[in-house]
């Protein structure tokens, strides 16, 4: 028994152990505890990487093997990390006086072992089968609020069970030309096979992994599943659960296909080739999404919508195949998924507090809750990509991948969807913790220190490994092997590169420095005296708590007259359209049945059937 | 590097950005007097205000928050200034590169949005929506420009930007190899300056100066340093990307002033436009100019 | 006498000697099933060692004699409907004697037909199988299954009828019923008028078989009809009539014609069944549909000529077996209408559980077995590389999550909310119970049942020494 | 901690005459910025409003002495009342004074500020600006001509230079005076948002006067308005208040 083995083993031990003990006062504790010694394993496995499991069967002549590579590892890194946060999170003051505790950390426990068994498939039947388990324990994980959760975690599910069948569709296509299934013999396979299976394998397997990736036109399932799901479960969803489905693109496309087939793979009719057209697909995914998150009004909508946008950064960042590019991208998961975590920590934290995530009915929290607020401001400047958090590393990985790749316009629309990024993290900064805080709220405090610690932590790393890009790049550098990609040389700071390097420890230390200066100026005036909310220039009016002075309902307005005509809903409407076509033929259907004269058809069908073969 | 060295670059470089600068606000006034036919203010004005604002005895601070935002928007202004290469000092030009630069110059204006939103005043608010909303409206073209001329020079790194400029005398400069790319870049810069007809966030009659609606002395004063800095980081940048950027002062300097001039020159014949339609004329004229001069940089 | 031979005759002489029992009629028949599985396993384990064999009946070889092939094939679907039949045994009944005596001719005519290696006997064991159903649907004293059981007695009835022109008509055409030695002289049938004949033939037995357009009795009777006969019909009986279109395709008219024909009934049930059930009311109505649709599936795995199309389609059919009577069983009892289920899953975890392991299973989800088969159908369709069956690849796909999204509404509702309503009486525990274990021990067991599944199909598939066993290898 | 409120918190501003030499310099060089950098907020209730556009713009050019408009209290030095203020109005007023940042000076422009002017009967208008905030210069006049406008600027602008223009600091010195006054026209339930108590006790400018018996009626009515959830004592402002108690004993 290897530690592969043992790890799996582990996990499904702590699925096991949660499901038994989930109500126990001190599950969380445990399964934090729990998900620490399966980070631990993770960490020792990391010199043998890869590393192949001993369980196996053969099934029909297929091989179900097991196998961590360095791709699958940095993505179980995340996924255990973000679980051990999600939980502990959860494990004091929050999951107290909640029902449904054996589901939320049984189904937390769930979902992390079904990653870790995708994330260690190493041939197509495991990774299908890896698949659905993470599909399934997802929905167990996005159902636990019932009502309106339970509605959006349908729509999930059907979304998810087509896209698992266009996978297998595909999988049977392979597996009808293929002599194996394995990882290896795929590649060969995939070497071998003609453009327009490849393209057919390609739409179908992309269809599938990218309804959980969030891919354009996949994605509307994602906002509404991710949010109503209970908070700790929302934080792990929104961080790892949708990466599940990059990994399985990156595993089809750079794995199996083949960066470099993928450049030399035609768009008929087009001067594209397939890289180009899955990037633009990326960069569409970062930039619709991005600006819709712009208009929503509830905290957990904006951050699940960001969430789907920030997958276009990832896929766009590996589809350039440069290990700028590809470390870019796949940095961007890790750095992603700390601040994702930690944003929908904080808004959890808020609304455990006020009990709204309505962006229209919060405000001035500042005072009240400094810790969340430091949470949240960390992480949305880590979610903008602007210095000094890591967010800004690997986006700004991405965008000179880019433009050394001679792609101005992909680098163009990137920058379009940070853009975006930047103002509604502000919106959702603003009217959660700025403004004028509400009569009601003037009473609330600070969470405990079981949620603001994990939080914080969080936070800290975000802002750590924007200093420091180099402990998670080491991290990445394991994925960027296991891909094929040559690694990216990088040190401590950033990366060196002969036309424009990036050096975080001297850019974040001169802006540290500056602030230092702008302190000393700032300090070089008189003190300042404190004044209260309604001390404020209202053109003479005096203030009262009865009429509230805040600017938070369309937050953006001049933009969103600009812009909101383009948006008009195509893809819900095309979802709609689907659904009542389905209805449609649903009572075509089942009034052909119930109409019923089964003589006349009997006679008609063998009327026919003779006239067919007789004529 | 010699470190001494560099500690003095790292110190000259924001000094002189804000001299500068302080002769830059002294021209837009004037240059704004003269067009008015009037005297305009005399040359320390600049300095008098500053001085004022950071000596007024009594101070208002929204909270700790709205403090820090100072000390932020400023040392962001100051930090981005050791990223732009001047003649004979190249600062940290190599640490971070054009990228870092322009995503540095978003830090003083985030970190100035947080401290007006901790003010809680709506005025502010919505001068942060529109200034935010103004900033989508000219980095678009911005960026495009951006991409063009990383394009057109392969890297991004600003002193290589500006060597291969400096390369040919005159005859290699951006404006003369990349002219439209260059008008889109200036047509970016001006609305960057937020002067009118683009100055939505300040709108006085509307929203009360926006976000300055609740600085008072010092905070008001760190705003008008930031001033200083940011008219001669635009002048900079665009210098340092069309016009060769400076191998000597003495030719250097002329040139950011022009940049600066351009845009001051014309800003005071408008009124305000819209919100919407700053958006608008900017993807249309500034973004179509940087995408004509993108397709032609492509096509070499 | 041959085990195979005995299959049939024990159930049917239980079934006339069940007058004469007295106080042990109840236990005759079990009785009987239980002893057709042990033979089915004995037999299991000598077509293991020596292959195939033929038994000839009254001392006339083939092709002018009756002929029982036993094979593989045969005696697994023999002894999945011997245990079929057990499992669903009625514990209470209305009239004990009758129904066991049906349930016994339906045993002993569903061991005929798999065995039979003769169109006119597979017509004959075939009839038997009908004339028992009708009596089983009938047994429901309610006065709409009253109605459903005679539209369905009238359309098999006319179904038969053409089946039985098609017979006459292969006769007329090849003059042989034998289907081994149909095999030798299937360019006979290669004509219009033989295709025609293929295709009263599939409508025919299609009626059984719930294909397309002559599958219009489905919905009602199931819905109607008592659970256990309803398991019986959707789990049993639907195979066999499928099982001699297998025999049909597979020896006979292995023509293209013929299997597009096939193909395009499938696919069309298919689509109809899971659009049908997409939009049903209430659950035995959806179960029906869904049946329709999955023995669509199964019909589009026999059009696939070759090995991994027979594999395919008998992967499918064992599981529609185990899965499908389990679910109408679990669904016994509770409210007809989808949206009064609400809150049941919280009255009754474990039903609520095993339905929903049931339901994953149909739709194909792994590691439950129902994914293997999906995945062989699959593989099946796009291996024949032709745009026809690529197509059904494809509706399938559509299907099933058409069918994803039907069930998992009704998955859904069982978790919502909570309901007042006492629990309701789950008379089908054991034998629901039996077949959701049976099917997770076929997930544990998959290597070894995949390897028996692809060895019966390999030996199904073997047209030449089918036609070799039976006709001794005489030429002609 | 001692008792004299002036002394409780430390702070950086003190008397010029308790300055050393450096801080002396340093104040002078900052009267002589604050005198060539004045932000004005114009109030511009009355008719007097008419005469500013002409002093502003290119016909006398107020910028030339560094002069230049505001339009909020927070960034300007002086305010600027350009004729009559009804009781409304002066309630405005004097919030808006409040939220203005010291040094702060005050100009009362026409007749009606220092006598009520044409309004002398009516009910409504107050008739001298100065007993309510205090007043650095008057500009007589109905209206006064832009050159009387400019002259007064010209000669705050020189006692701002000298370090003579201390009259905000009256305000704090007198607050319960001048409160006593503004209770006389609003009520004894009038309340500004802003702390001028807190702001006295942190910028050491609290005088003999500057807490008194109607100072004593914000402590009143503060729960009132805590209870109507109006305006709420912020965190400064009740550390302020103890030390109230044992000023005012």
């Amino acid at each position: 028994m290897n530690d592969l083995d043992l790890l799996l083993l582990v996990s499904i031990g702590t699925t096991a152990v949660l499901f038994a003990f989930g109500t126990w006062r001190w599950a969380g504790a445990l399964g934090t505890l729990l998900y620490a010694l399966q980070l631990a394993l993770l960490a020792v496995m990391r010199p043998e990487l890869p590393l192949a499991s001993g369980i196996g069967f053969e099934v029909l002549g297929y091989r179900l093997q097991w196998s961590l590579s360095g791709l699958g590892w940095f993505f179980a890194i995340i996924t255990v990390a973000s679980a051990l946060f999600s939980a502990w999170f959860a494990a004091g003051e929050w999951g107290q006086h909640r029902r449904n505790l054996r589901l939320l950390h049984g189904g937390l426990a769930l979902n992390v072992t079904a990653m870790l068994i995708l994330l260690a498939s190493d041939d197509l039947i495991s990774l299908f089968i890896g698949w659905e388990l993470v599909s399934w324990a997802s929905y167990l994980a996005m159902v636990q609020r019932g009502g309106p959760a339970m509605d959006a975690a349908y729509r999930y599910l059907v979304y998810a069970l087509a896209g698992a069948l266009a996978v297998l569709v595909a999988i049977a296509m392979i597996a009808a030309q293929s002599p194996a299934l394995d990882f290896g013999s795929v590649r060969v396979w995939f070497a071998s096979a003609g453009n327009g299976t490849i393209w057919t394998v390609m739409l179908l397997t992309m269809a599938g992994f990218g309804v959980k990736m969030g891919l354009l036109p996949l994605h509307l399932w994602q906002p509404a599943a991710y949010s109503e799901s209970p908070g700790p479960i929302a934080a792990f969803l929104g961080a790892i659960s949708s990466r599940m489905g990059l990994f399985a693109i990156i595993v089809v496309l750079a794995q199996l296909i083949g960066l470099e087939r993928l450049g030399n793979l035609p768009v008929a009719f087009s001067f594209w080739n397939a890289n180009e057209f899955w990037a633009w697909l990326a960069a569409l995914t970062l930039i619709v999404p991005t600006f819709i998150a712009l208009t929503q009004n509830d905290a957990r909508m904006l951050l699940a919508w960001h969430g789907i946008g920030q997958g276009g950064y990832m896929l766009l960042g590996i589809l350039i195949a440069t290990p700028l590019g590809v470390s870019g991208g796949l940095m961007h998961v890790i750095n992603y998924a700390c601040y994702q975590a930690a944003l929908f920590l904080a808004v959890t934290a808020v609304a455990h507090r006020t009990g709204t995530t309505d962006l229209d009915h919060l405000g001035g929290l500042i005072n009240r809750m400094p810790l969340t607020y430091v949470t949240m401001l960390f992480c949305i400047i880590g979610l903008a990509g602007l210095p000094p958090m890591n967010g800004f590393v690997s986006k700004w990985m991405i965008y000179k991948a880019l433009l050394d790749a001679q792609m101005p316009l992909l680098f163009v629309a990137a920058v379009i969807g940070t853009l975006g990024t930047i103002l509604s993290v502000y919106k959702l900064i603003h009217n959660t913790f700025l403004g004028q805080l509400r009569l009601e709220h003037a009473q609330v405090n600070e969470v405990p220190i079981s949620m603001w610690l994990p939080m914080i932590l969080l936070a800290l790393i975000v802002f750590i490994t924007g200093w420091m890009p180099g402990l998670f790049l080491d991290l990445v550098d394991e994925a960027v092997v296991a891909i094929g990609i040559t690694q990216l040389p990088h040190h401590l700071g950033g990366v060196d590169l002969g036309n424009g390097g990036l050096d975080m420890l001297w850019i974040v230390g001169v802006l540290l420095a500056a602030i230092g200066i702008g302190a000393i100026v700032y300090f070089l005036g008189n003190r300042s005296v404190r004044v209260g909310q309604f001390d404020n220039y209202a053109g003479g009016q005096i203030l009262t708590a009865d009429v509230p002075y805040q600017y938070s309902h369309q937050f953006y307005a001049g933009l969103l007259r600009v812009i909101q005509p383009w948006m008009r809903g195509g893809m819900a409407w095309g979802e709609r359209a689907l659904v009542s076509g389905a209805d449609f033929l649903g009572g075509a259907m089942s009034g052909l049945y119930r109409a019923a004269p089964a003589g006349a058809y009997l006679l008609l069908a063998v009327l026919a059937a003779l006239a067919v073969t007789l004529l | 590097m010699d470190f001494t060295h560099l500690f003095v670059e790292l110190v000259l470089m924001p000094l002189i950005a804000f001299l500068v600068g302080l002769v830059m606000v002294l021209m837009l006034r004037k240059v704004r007097a003269k067009i008015e036919r009037r005297i305009g203010p005399p040359l320390l004005q600049p300095l008098y205000d500053i001085v004022k604002l950071y000596s007024k005895k009594t101070q208002v601070s929204h909270g700790p928050m709205h403090e820090i935002a100072m000390m932020v928007a400023l040392g962001g202004v100051i930090a981005m200034e050791v990223f732009l290469p001047v003649p004979g000092l190249n600062g940290l030009a190599e640490k971070g590169d054009l990228i870092v630069l322009i995503y540095l110059m978003m830090i003083p204006s985030l970190g100035l949005a947080l401290g007006v939103g901790a003010c809680a005043n709506p005025n502010g608010s919505i001068g942060i929506s529109r200034a935010l909303t103004a900033m989508v409206a000219y980095d678009i073209p911005l960026m495009i420009v951006v991409a063009g001329v990383a394009l057109f020079h392969g890297t991004t790194s600003l002193p290589e930007i500006i060597a291969a400029q400096q390369a040919g005398g005159m005859s290699t400069w951006g404006i003369v190899q990349t002219p439209v790319l260059a008008l889109g870049g200036l047509i970016a810069a001006y609305a960057m300056l937020g002067k009118e007809p683009f100055e939505i966030y300040v709108a006085p009659a509307e929203i009360a100066t926006g976000p300055m609606v609740e600085m008072s002395g010092k905070f008001m004063g760190t705003l008008f340093v930031m001033q200083c800095f940011q008219l001669y980081a635009v002048g900079v940048l665009y210098t340092t990307l069309f016009l060769g950027g400076g191998e000597y002062w003495i030719s250097f300097l002329p040139k950011i002033f022009a940049v600066v001039f351009i845009p001051l020159a014309m800003t005071n014949v408008f009124p305000r436009y819209k919100t919407e339609d700053v958006l608008k004329w900017m993807w249309k004229w500034a973004g179509g100019f940087a995408l004509a001069g993108l397709a032609l940089v492509v096509m070499k | 006498m041959n085990a195979s031979v005995l299959m049939i005759a024990l159930p049917l002489l239980a079934a006339f000697l069940l007058p004469l029992t007295g106080p042990l009629a109840r236990w005759v028949g079990p009785f009987a099933a239980a002893l057709n599985i042990a033979l089915g396993i004995s037999l299991w384990q000598t077509v293991a060692q020596e292959g195939p064999s033929v038994v000839v009946m009254g001392g006339f070889a083939a092709p002018l004699g009756i002929v029982f092939r036993v094979d593989t094939l045969a005696v697994l679907f023999a002894t999945a409907l011997a245990a079929l039949v057990l499992i669903l045994w009625p514990r209470t009944s209305a009239d004990p004697r009758r129904e066991s005596a049906l349930l016994l001719i339906l045993l002993a005519a569903g061991c005929g037909l798999a065995f039979s290696g003769d169109l006119f006997n597979l017509f004959v064991f075939y009839e038997l199988i009908a004339v028992a159903s009708y009596g089983l649907v009938a047994a429901s004293r309610e006065r709409l299954a009253a109605a459903a059981g005679l539209r369905y007695l009238v359309l098999s009835a006319l179904g038969s009828a053409f089946a039985l022109l098609g017979i006459g008509l292969v006769y007329a055409l090849a003059g042989t019923l034998n289907l081994a030695d149909l095999s030798r002289h299937a360019d006979a049938l290669n004509s219009p008028l033989g295709l025609a004949a293929f295709a009263l033939m599939l409508l025919g037995f299609g009626v059984k078989a719930e294909l397309f357009p002559v599958n219009a009795w489905v919905a009602e009777v199931y819905s109607t009809a008592t659970a256990r006969t309803t398991a019986l019909l959707a789990g049993g009986v639907s195979k066999l009539a499928l099982l001699i279109v297998l025999h049909l395709v597979l020896l006979v008219y292995a023509q293209p014609a013929a299997l597009s024909l096939l193909l395009t009934l499938g696919l069309l049930s298919i689509v109809s069944g899971q659009f049908a059930g997409y939009r049903a009311a209430d659950l035995p109505r959806m179960l029906a549909y869904s049946s329709i649709a999955q023995l669509g599936m199964i019909a589009a795995a026999f059009s696939v000529s070759g090995e991994a199309g027979v594999l395919a389609g008998l992967a499918l059919a064992l599981h529609h077996l185990i899965v499908k009577p389990a679910l109408f069983l679990v669904g016994d009892g509770w409210p007809k209408c989808v949206d009064s289920l609400a809150g049941l899953g919280r009255a009754e975890p474990w039903r609520a559980a095993l339905f929903v392991l049931l339901a994953l299973s149909l739709l194909g989800i792994p590691p439950l077995p129902g994914f293997w088969a999906k995945l062989l159908l699959l593989k099946a369709l796009l291996g024949m590389g032709e745009p026809a069956w690529n197509l059904a690849a494809a509706v399938v796909l559509l299907g099933t999550a058409i069918e994803g999204a039907y069930l998992l509404r009704v998955l859904q509702t069982l978790f919502r909310g909570t309901t007042n309503a006492k629990p309701a009486t789950f008379g089908g525990a054991l034998p629901a119970g039996v077949l959701g274990v049976a099917l997770l021990l076929v997930m544990l067991a998959a290597t070894p049942v995949g390897g028996a599944l692809q060895r019966a199909a390999q030996q199904a598939a073997d047209v030449p020494a089918y036609v070799a066993d039976t006709l001794g290898g005489s030429p002609q | 901690m001692s008792t004299d409120p002036n002394q409780a918190v430390a702070c950086r501003t003190v008397d010029a005459e308790e300055r050393s030499l450096l801080g002396r310099v340093l104040d002078r060089i900052a009267d002589h910025c604050r005198a060539r950098s004045l932000f004005v907020l114009h109030y511009c209730t009355g008719c007097g409003a008419i005469e500013l556009p002409p002093t502003m713009t290119s016909r006398f050019d107020l910028e030339r002495v560094g002069m230049q408009p505001m339009v909020t209290p927070r960034q300007a030095d002086i305010l600027l009342i350009t004729g009559y203020l009804s009781v409304k109005t002066l309630k405005r007023v004097v919030m808006t004074y409040e939220q203005m940042q010291g040094p702060k000076y005050v100009i009362g422009l026409g007749s009606c500020t220092i006598n009520g002017g044409m309004y002398w009967n009516s009910y409504a208008t107050i008739k001298l600006l100065d007993r309510y905030i205090p007043v650095d210069n008057y500009i007589a006049g109905c209206m006064p001509r832009p050159e009387a406008i400019q002259q007064v600027f010209l000669d705050l602008m020189g006692r701002i230079d000298r370090g003579e223009a201390q009259a905000w600091k009256d305000y704090y010195r007198r607050y319960d005076w001048y409160l006593g006054q503004q209770q006389q026209l609003f009520g004894t339930n009038w309340q500004a948002p802003t702390d001028v108590v807190g702001e006295a006790i942190r910028y050491r400018l609290v005088g003999e006067q500057t807490l008194g018996s109607h100072t004593a009626h914000l402590e009143r009515y503060a729960p009132y308005y805590d209870q109507l959830g109006i305006i709420r004592p912020e965190p400064a402002r009740m550390k302020a208040r103890p030390q109230l108690e044992v000023v005012s004993r």
